[in-house]
């Protein structure tokens, strides 16, 4: 099995693994790895949040566990098991079974991940359809009843209208429904509420929580906002320029941020009525495709030394159950 | 090292040679021409390709390279001048009309609508019977004809851009019309223009040659190759070269101009301009 | 209030919606409804609200860049006659505007040398080799190297093209920034910067700043005052300590309780239940709020209560708090 | 095979046939229609409606029609259905595009209802040759049926429907004079470009095509065994205008070396395939008034140079282009755009001038402009032109060249040839006309208000299938394809 | 919903009159005039002018203009000068044989470009894909005449295979003719048009491929693709159902604009062919200067440019559920 820090669910049993994970992509800059060395797990029940800034290779992981990732980028090692079948190795029409039914994705903007000219009923009818030997009519009843499950209001007839009759947070409703229409085991949610008001992204945020209450899905909720990540995580992976950083239980993580990145997340963040600065990271993220040879974050790391800029951390454990990537930071 | 982007693009590539091959021509059409263009040789008619005459003759016998040259000559002249005429004219009404809305745009899109609403043919062989013919003449019917498509696709484009922020920011400047028009929405519109433009110059030599085909381009003795092609169909049957020729002149121009304007609109689109880092959208 | 460096009575925007080819008008967009609010010199007040509630509009109205419907500001004491003709544009010049996105408001025509100098150049101030030093002089202010000057924006990062933006707005001395959601398109790390740029300039050149943005965090950060916005109302204005230590409004209330905690430890327990929020184009009868509030009543239905002050010196617009 | 297709240029515009304008109209008339004569393929007049006639004085002629004459549907053809033809025709404001050539009638008139009887202001020798104008139906004519789109006559044939800009189809009319022909059917298909048409014909679509067609195609066709033809000389002249109004062109003698330009040889065999033939003087050679002694000026670069010198135009400054007092010699050769023929013509003789030295620029416009705005109008230097169906000599002559006549847009004028012009058309004595025609022909290559390029020639391909004997006219008229004696 | 059909058709009418009136002015400053086209070279200049002034050509223009805008109130388009007859008789005459072969073109124009752009957007960068849109550039730079001639070349004399010039009976009356047991007659009619039509089409044809290929390819890239594929769809059901619909959007506005220009493009295509329809009628007209029946062709490809855009806007409400007609 898994030997992977990330896997060290003492009690249960991971319904997806991911293994040493690397993505590249090709383009105008050659090809670079945008994510590398990813390895993570989720058993049933679980909320695993990925946080990291804009462009770290959150996307294109959750994609990643679909083989959905767009043309440029590509798959270039690592495992992904699904309920201990490796999903890289699957034939295609494998992989299109898996989707839906044992995987599903919630995307950020619901607007555009929602097809314009279908209405929202026939659009999780199909995925019904796809995946069990149903009538149409019932499919479309059982579309209507996925809409009652994520509280649609007035569902049968929100079934019939078109993504751009609805509010934004209904359309989110929709896409959950969508996902959850055939009820997987997996769900990987991208930044399912950063388009929308903060109240409704309550309202978003408390049906997620509840329905994985019912439902008992193992669910991988990625975001950017630590905020998102202590209202609903259990665990946390931190990515910073397509690896992880730092990985422990939202706990530990919010009590004791081991990495200096973590650390300068958190610090950035406005709080309470404090008008003083805020603990800024200066610099910017690097080009993926031109990352300094030692730590990635070295150039902005206010305690980095000679050898961060030489070598990558190893992601070690670092307290019990919390994993981080730094050379500076012996805590134990 | 990589190669330059643009010389990436196989369309771009083909379609600038071909282009440059063809504006070399013309340009130096005295020097490439090794006979003169209303040079005649009545015993040497229809002759093929021939060292002596690469293209062989002409139904006078005269050489039909030198001719195609400096036909390119008459094509390129009246092909930029009816699409940059065209282009202005069309940006300008699309620029107002998209700028300022309201009744100007609905008077100026009436106006648009009673050119785009002729066909195209009647309204150049009108304009051309009305001025006779001539490269200028000509041109000008051309003009007519196309200026509508660039007020079109220049309208479109204004309406998008004056409602980006950074034309709320000139205007949150109190930049006047005038700046905010030219400086601010007009180096953004071009790349549409611009590919337009080379599309419509391949448009406009097709356009030449049919009017000429129908006897109303620029009368002879002037190369132009739509006569060429003209005479050449008479003679199809018998002596199917000179249609050849002359077709084949018309379609690898207007290819070349094609698949330049394909090129630029894969080069010039604005999509492929990296969306930077550090920023998160929000609907 | 007398010390008010802009003071801005019964502002309203409305659109028309336009249908159909001959573009007849079928209704009205109500984006801004009557507001009242004054800025102080130095000052930072914050204008807060769900997407689409009229704060954008409220900023570009203020800057002339929509017709206002109706109202008055005052500017220092002098009165912006109705908010439109010429009287705008010196105004303009005292008043400066940062936009949210900021990808899309720099020209990506245009090198950042000319954007910065774009304002000299509009109202002629100085002589081309002033407005040359001035641009580097403002480049260095935000935190950019001036020697990046000829570079186009897409070269440059989120963070960095936000402090464009920032320097384009400063080029002419103004007295008051409107910042739009400067930072709601960045990373947190980056809207620290710039948060931190922002709270700098206000020290070191006293400008004040109208800041909209719907993230409560960011307020509460950066605030001395706070107005909660509705459906194009203010339904609660007040000091920032006031505001967050005891929000009155219910929609306030609602909004502080929808705020995810940093602490989780302290989680929410957030209802899944959904709202149908309405919208500017079919505004509720009555209190804008009343569909979604708890506290409603048929007199909430029946009328739209008014901004009034309550003892520690706030304003509500509620019948019933 | 009972139906034979016949391609033509252009559509009728009507079928009325004293308004007919166009050569299908022509064509298709003389089918529906008989005149009171008829014009044979070698232009003698014999009769068809008309039995008979005589000239009791030179300004008088009396026509007997037939028997028992029927228009198509069956009502009687009398002398007040001629009458009522010939009335309408010569009212101006009838518009009759041919008017002119029946001006000098004076009167028609009804003498019984088999006599009609002419009278004229003046001799008018050529009035036969137009005699064969097709005589309307009056009662329906004046009945408000229209006679220019549902046309009926006392022709061979008959419409039985017009498909216009596609079709005309036609079927034989028993009630004709002469019975009904062989060929039941005859279909009218239009197709204006030459070469289609040719292409059509070879294809099989069409059994019969004529001229006008491209030379190219015509040598090809030609050569086709599964193809007969009728290759012979047209009635038409294709001709240089000179416009003796013009300061540059006023001396005969410029009009000489100009003329001496025109390399005839190399564009009758060149650019008409030898279709049409080198033309000598204004006198056709198929006509009674024919010559062969009347000879204009020839190709002659050397000489016309040396004409041009002896009149002051040398090339003094040594560019290449003669001049005199500072002036280049320039001139406009001009022609209009439809006909690909004379557009080549244009571009050839604009080389030979520039050989010669001479500055010469082009002018090609569409029909309109060129006739209404320019030619008619004596705008022009040189004109490159033609005239049809010069069934008489005074078609070509008479209003063309006398002074002041109607179509005389060069301005010539030699009381001389207006005298002989005169005389040819109303001398009765065909000897003495030819003899004033060929005196006036003589001048005319002298002083060459017109230089005759080419003498047009008419072509008729057809199906070797076809079940009739084919003659050809050259007017193109069809009686010959359905079994009729042209 | 008829509100908004009578609101476009009412913006129709300055359109129109504004055509007239530049149509007019155009006819007004051309060279040569009716009269003296139709009484022909031999005619008097008395007999011209005469004809001119019963033509009321030597009329003032307001008055002509007037007089025109006068009769076409009382829904007159005049008489044609050369032809004697009623100006709506002789384009009604016409307007099928132009409106069968556009619809034939655009046909096989939309067949065989969905079905290029498809299949190469398919296999982008593939053979297929390459030979493809190499046929879609030459479809584009080839003049339309030039490969109208080389069709008939090959197809009608070298081969025989295909009538080359005219029309046989019209579409629907051949149609009917077939039913009822004379099939020869929708052969012939089929064998006449296909030369024409397919000559016609190469150009719009080559641009709906282009415009497929990018319009699939760029929707291919599009968030919601990607969750149909996310539900676990086939290919071809997404390609079909999900790329395919919203690709089409694009297309559908430009084959709508191409039937205007298909109309207008017609003119050299007929002449060749001796296709009998409006685009040769244009020619004469404009060659015989027949004030009345130029203005009648202009106005109706302005009324067939009207409906065929009203035509795609309805189709495109009716495709597009974000797109409301009000
Ligand atoms: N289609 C693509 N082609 C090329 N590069 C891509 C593509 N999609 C993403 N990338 C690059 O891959 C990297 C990782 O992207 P990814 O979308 O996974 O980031 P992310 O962490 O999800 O960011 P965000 O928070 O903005 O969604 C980025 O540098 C991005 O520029
Ligand atoms: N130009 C316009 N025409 C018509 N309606 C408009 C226009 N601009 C804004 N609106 C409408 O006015 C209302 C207020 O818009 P505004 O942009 O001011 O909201 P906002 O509070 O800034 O929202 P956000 O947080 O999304 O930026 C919205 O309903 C919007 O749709
Ligand atoms: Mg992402
Ligand atoms: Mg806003």
């Amino acid at each position: 099995m898994m030997t992977t820090p990330a896997t060290m669910l003492a009690d249960k049993k991971p319904v997806l693994a991911v293994e040493d994970l690397e993505i590249r992509i090709r383009g105008e800059h050659g090809s670079f790895s945008v994510v590398a060395d990813m390895s993570l797990a989720v058993a049933a029940g679980e909320t695993l949040c990925i946080v990291g800034e804009s462009g770290c290779g959150k996307s294109m992981t959750a994609l990643a566990l679909l083989r959905l990732l767009p043309e440029a980028a590509e798959i270039a090692g690592g495992r992904v098991e699904i309920n201990g079948r490796d999903v890289l190795k699957l034939g295609a029409h494998e992989v299109e079974d898996l989707r839906g039914e044992e995987i599903a994705m919630i995307f950020q903007e619901p607007l555009t991940a929602l097809n314009p000219v279908m209405t929202i009923g026939l659009q999780i009818a199909e995925a019904v359809r796809q995946h069990r030997k149903v009538s149409a009519s019932a499919a479309m009843a059982q579309a209507v009843e996925t809409l009652k499950l994520v509280q649609m209001p007035d569902p049968e007839r929100r079934a019939r209208q078109y993504p751009h009759e609805l509010s934004g947070g209904m359309r989110q409703r929709a896409m959950i429904a969508l996902a959850l229409a055939c009820d997987p085991k997996i769900i990987v949610a991208d930044e399912p509420t950063t388009a929308l008001d903060v109240t409704i992204q309550a309202q978003i945020l408390g049906l997620i929580a509840d329905l994985q209450k019912r439902l008992g899905s193992a669910q991988i909720l990625i975001t950017h906002d630590l905020g998102v990540v202590a209202e609903v995580a259990d665990r946390v992976i931190v990515m910073y320029a397509g690896r992880k950083v730092e990985e422990a239980s939202v706990y530990d993580l919010f009590d004791h941020p081991i990495h200096p990145y973590t650390k300068g997340l958190m610090g950035a963040i406005p709080r309470g009525r404090a008008s003083e600065r805020l603990a800024d990271i200066p610099g910017t993220v690097p080009p993926m495709w031109d990352l300094p040879k030692g730590c990635a974050f070295a150039p902005r790391c206010p305690g980095a030394s000679a050898r961060c800029l030489e070598e990558r951390p190893l992601f070690e454990e670092k307290r019990p159950g919390h994993f981080a990537a730094c050379w500076e930071h012996d805590d134990v | 090292m990589r190669m330059p982007k643009p010389l990436r693009n196989p369309s771009f590539v083909i379609g600038a040679a071909i282009t440059l091959f063809i504006v070399g021509c013309a340009v130096l059409a005295p020097h490439v021409a090794p006979y003169g263009v209303e040079q005649m040789d009545m015993r040497n008619r229809f002759a093929g390709p021939s060292l002596e005459h690469l293209l062989g003759t002409d139904n006078f016998g005269r050489d039909l390279w030198s001719r195609m040259v400096f036909g390119a000559r008459i094509s390129l002249m009246i092909a930029l001048i009816s699409v940059g005429g065209a282009a202005l004219i069309g940006t300008v009404v699309g620029l107002v009309s998209g700028y300022f809305g309201g009744w100007v745009d609905l008077v100026l899109g009436r106006i648009t609508d009673i050119f785009l609403g002729f066909p195209a043919i009647i309204l150049a062989l009108a304009i051309v019977a009305v001025l006779g013919p001539g490269i200028v003449n000509v041109s000008l019917a051309l003009i007519v004809v196309f200026w509508t498509e660039y007020a079109r696709v220049v309208r479109g484009a204004t309406l998008v851009l004056r409602e980006q922020n950074y034309v709320q920011a000139a205007r949150a400047l109190g930049a006047g019309p005038l700046r905010i028009i030219f400086r601010e929405i007009l180096p953004n519109a071009l790349g549409p223009i611009i590919v337009l433009a080379s599309l419509g110059l391949g448009t406009a030599i097709i356009a030449e040659s049919a009017l000429s085909f129908l006897g109303f381009g620029l009368p002879p003795p002037a190369p132009t190759w739509g006569w060429t092609l003209s005479y050449g169909t008479r003679f199809m049957r018998d002596e199917p070269w000179l249609a050849i020729v002359s077709g084949a002149a018309i379609m690898i121009t207007v290819l070349g101009f094609n698949l330049l304007g394909d090129g630029l609109r894969d080069l010039l689109d604005p999509r492929q301009l990296s969306r930077g880092r550090g920023e998160r959208r929000k609907a | 209030m007398s010390d008010a460096l802009l003071e801005v009575e019964g502002l309203t925007v409305h659109f028309p919606i336009r249908k159909g080819v001959l573009q007849r008008q079928v209704g009205t967009v109500r984006a801004v409804d009557g507001i009242d609010f004054s800025l102080k010199r130095r000052e930072t007040l914050s204008l807060v609200g769900e997407s689409g509630c009229g704060k954008s509009t409220t900023g570009l109205a203020l800057m002339g860049l929509v017709k206002a419907t109706a109202g008055t500001v005052t500017f220092a004491g002098e009165r912006i006659a109705g908010l439109r003709g010429s009287a705008l544009r010196a105004f303009r010049r005292r008043v400066q505007i940062v936009f949210q996105d900021p990808f899309s408001s720099l020209n990506p025509r245009q090198r950042v040398r000319d954007i910065i100098r774009a304002p000299l150049d509009i109202h002629r101030v100085g002589t081309a080799r002033e407005r040359q030093k001035r641009v580097a002089e403002l480049m260095e202010r935000v935190g950019l190297r001036p020697d990046q000057a000829d570079n186009f924006p897409h070269q440059f990062s989120g963070g960095q093209r936000q402090r464009i933006g920032i320097a384009r707005a400063l080029a002419l001395k103004p007295e008051i920034i409107i910042c739009d959601e400067p930072v709601s398109a960045l990373d947190v790390s980056v809207q620290a910067q710039i948060l931190n740029l922002l709270a700098d300039l206000q020290r070191d050149l006293g400008v004040s700043y109208l800041f909209i943005s719907h993230d409560l965090g960011v307020v509460e950060h950066i605030s001395r005052r706070v107005a909660v916005m509705y459906l194009g109302k203010i339904v609660e204005i007040a000091d920032r300590d006031a505001l967050f230590a005891r929000p009155t409004h219910p929609y306030t209330e609602l909004l502080m309780k929808s705020a995810p905690s940093l602490d989780p430890r302290r989680r929410h327990v957030f209802s899944a239940s959904s709202d149908v929020v309405p919208s500017a184009t079919q505004k509720p009868s009555g209190c804008p709020f009343h569909p979604r509030c708890h506290l409603a009543t048929e007199e909430c239905k029946a009328a739209d209560p008014a901004l009034t002050p309550r003892d520690d010196g706030r304003l509500v617009a509620c019948h019933h708090r | 095979q009972e139906t034979i297709v016949v391609g033509t240029d252009v559509d009728a515009g009507t079928l009325d046939s004293r308004l007919t304008r166009d050569t299908t109209a022509y064509r298709v008339a003389d089918l529906i229609y008989s005149g009171l004569v008829h014009i044979t393929p070698q232009l003698e007049v014999v009769p068809d409606l008309a039995e008979s006639w005589e000239t009791p004085d030179p300004q008088t002629f009396i026509f007997k029609l037939r028997d028992g004459l029927k228009f198509s549907d069956g009502t009687p053809l009398t002398a007040d259905d001629v009458v009522y033809t010939y009335t309408t025709l010569l009212n101006p404001d009838f518009n009759a595009p041919m008017r002119t050539l029946y001006t000098p009638i004076q009167s028609v008139e009804k003498v019984d209802d088999l006599t009609v009887k002419f009278s004229l202001d003046a001799p008018y020798a050529p009035l036969l040759s137009y005699l064969d104008l097709g005589i309307v139906p009056q009662e329906l004519a004046e009945g408000g049926h229209d006679i220019a789109t549902q046309p009926v006559g006392a022709g061979p044939m008959k419409l039985t429907s017009w498909n216009r800009g596609a079709e005309i189809a036609l079927e034989a009319n028993p009630e004709y004079w002469g019975g009904a022909p062989q060929i039941e059917k005859v279909t009218l298909k239009i197709i204006p470009d030459n070469s289609a048409r040719a292409q059509a014909f070879e294809a099989g679509d069409l059994d019969v095509i004529q001229s006008p067609l491209s030379p190219q195609d015509i040598s090809r066709l030609a050569g086709d065994d599964r193809f007969g033809n009728a290759i012979m000389p047209g009635l038409g002249v294709t001709y240089i205008n000179f416009n003796t109004k013009d300061p540059l062109l006023s001396d005969p003698k410029m009009r000489q070396a100009f003329s001496m330009l025109v390399d005839q040889q190399t564009i009758v065999s060149d650019i008409y395939q030898d279709v049409d033939k080198v033309a000598s003087s204004v006198l056709l050679p198929s006509s009674w008034a024919y010559s062969p002694d009347i000879k204009q000026p020839t190709f002659n670069i050397e000489g016309a140079v040396a004409l041009f010198n002896e009149l002051g135009w040398t090339d003094s400054n040594g560019d290449g282009i003669l001049d005199k007092d500072g002036n280049k010699l320039t001139v406009t050769l001009a022609t209009h755009s439809e006909d690909p023929n004379r557009v080549q013509t244009i571009e050839f003789l604009q080389t030979m001038f520039s050989q010669a030295g001479v500055d010469a620029k082009t002018q090609i416009t569409d029909w309109p402009s060129f006739s209404t705005n320019y030619v008619q109008k004596s705008q022009h230097q040189i004109a490159l032109l033609g005239w049809l169906n010069i069934v008489d000599p005074d078609r070509l002559l008479f209003s063309q060249l006398t002074t002041g006549g109607s179509t005389n847009w060069g301005g010539y004028s030699n009381p001389k040839v207006d005298e002989l012009l005169q005389k040819g058309r109303s001398s009765l004595d065909q000897q003495e006309r030819a003899a004033a025609y060929q005196e006036a022909a003589k001048i005319l290559a002298e002083e060459l208000p017109y230089f005759i390029v080419s003498y047009q020639g008419y072509q008729l391909f057809y199906d070797k299938e076809l079940p009739t004997e084919v003659t050809a006219t050259p007017r193109g008229y069809l009686r010959g394809l359905i079994g009729m004696e042209n | 919903m008829i509100a908004y059909l009578i609101r476009r058709l009412l913006l129709f009418i300055p359109m129109a009159m504004g055509m007239v009136v530049v149509t007019f002015g155009l006819l007004l400053i051309i060279p040569g005039d009716p009269a003296s086209v139709l009484l022909g070279q031999e005619a008097s200049p008395e007999a011209i002018e005469r004809l001119r002034d019963s033509l009321g050509l030597n009329d003032p223009w307001y008055v002509r203009l007037w007089d025109y805008f006068a009769s076409l109130l009382s829904g007159d388009l005049g008489t044609s000068i050369f032809q004697n007859q009623p100006v709506a008789t002789i384009i009604l005459g016409r307007l099928g044989a132009t409106i069968e072969l556009a619809i034939a073109a655009l046909v096989i124009a939309t067949v065989l470009g969905l079905a290029m752009g498809v299949v190469s957007a398919m296999r982008q960068g593939s053979i297929i894909d390459t030979i493809t849109m190499i046929f879609a550039q030459l479809g584009v730079s080839m003049p339309v005449y030039w490969l109208s001639l080389l069709l008939m070349l090959a197809f009608a004399v070298q081969l025989g295979w295909l009538p080359a010039i005219g029309r046989g009976m019209p579409l629907p009356e051949a149609f009917w003719a077939a039913i009822t047991g004379r099939p020869q007659a929708l052969i012939e009619s089929l064998s006449h048009l296909l030369l024409p039509a397919l000559a016609l089409s190469a150009t719009p044809a080559a641009i709906i491929s282009r415009l497929t290929r990018t319009s699939m390819l760029e929707m291919l890239r599009e968030d919601f693709v990607r969750t149909a594929y996310a539900k676990g769809l086939r290919r071809p059901r997404v390609i079909i159902r999900h790329v395919l619909r919203n690709a089409l959007l694009p297309v559908l506005s430009v084959i709508g604009l191409r039937f205007g220009m298909l109309l207008g493009g017609a003119v050299l295509t007929e002449s060749i062919f001796a296709w009998p329809g409006l685009g040769q009628l244009t020619i004469t007209a404009i060659s015989q200067r027949d004030l009345p029946l130029i203005q009648g062709i202009v106005l109706t490809f302005a009324l067939i440019f009207a409906l065929v855009n009203l035509l795609v806007d309805l189709l495109y409400a009716a495709v597009d559920p974000r797109v409301r007609l009000g």
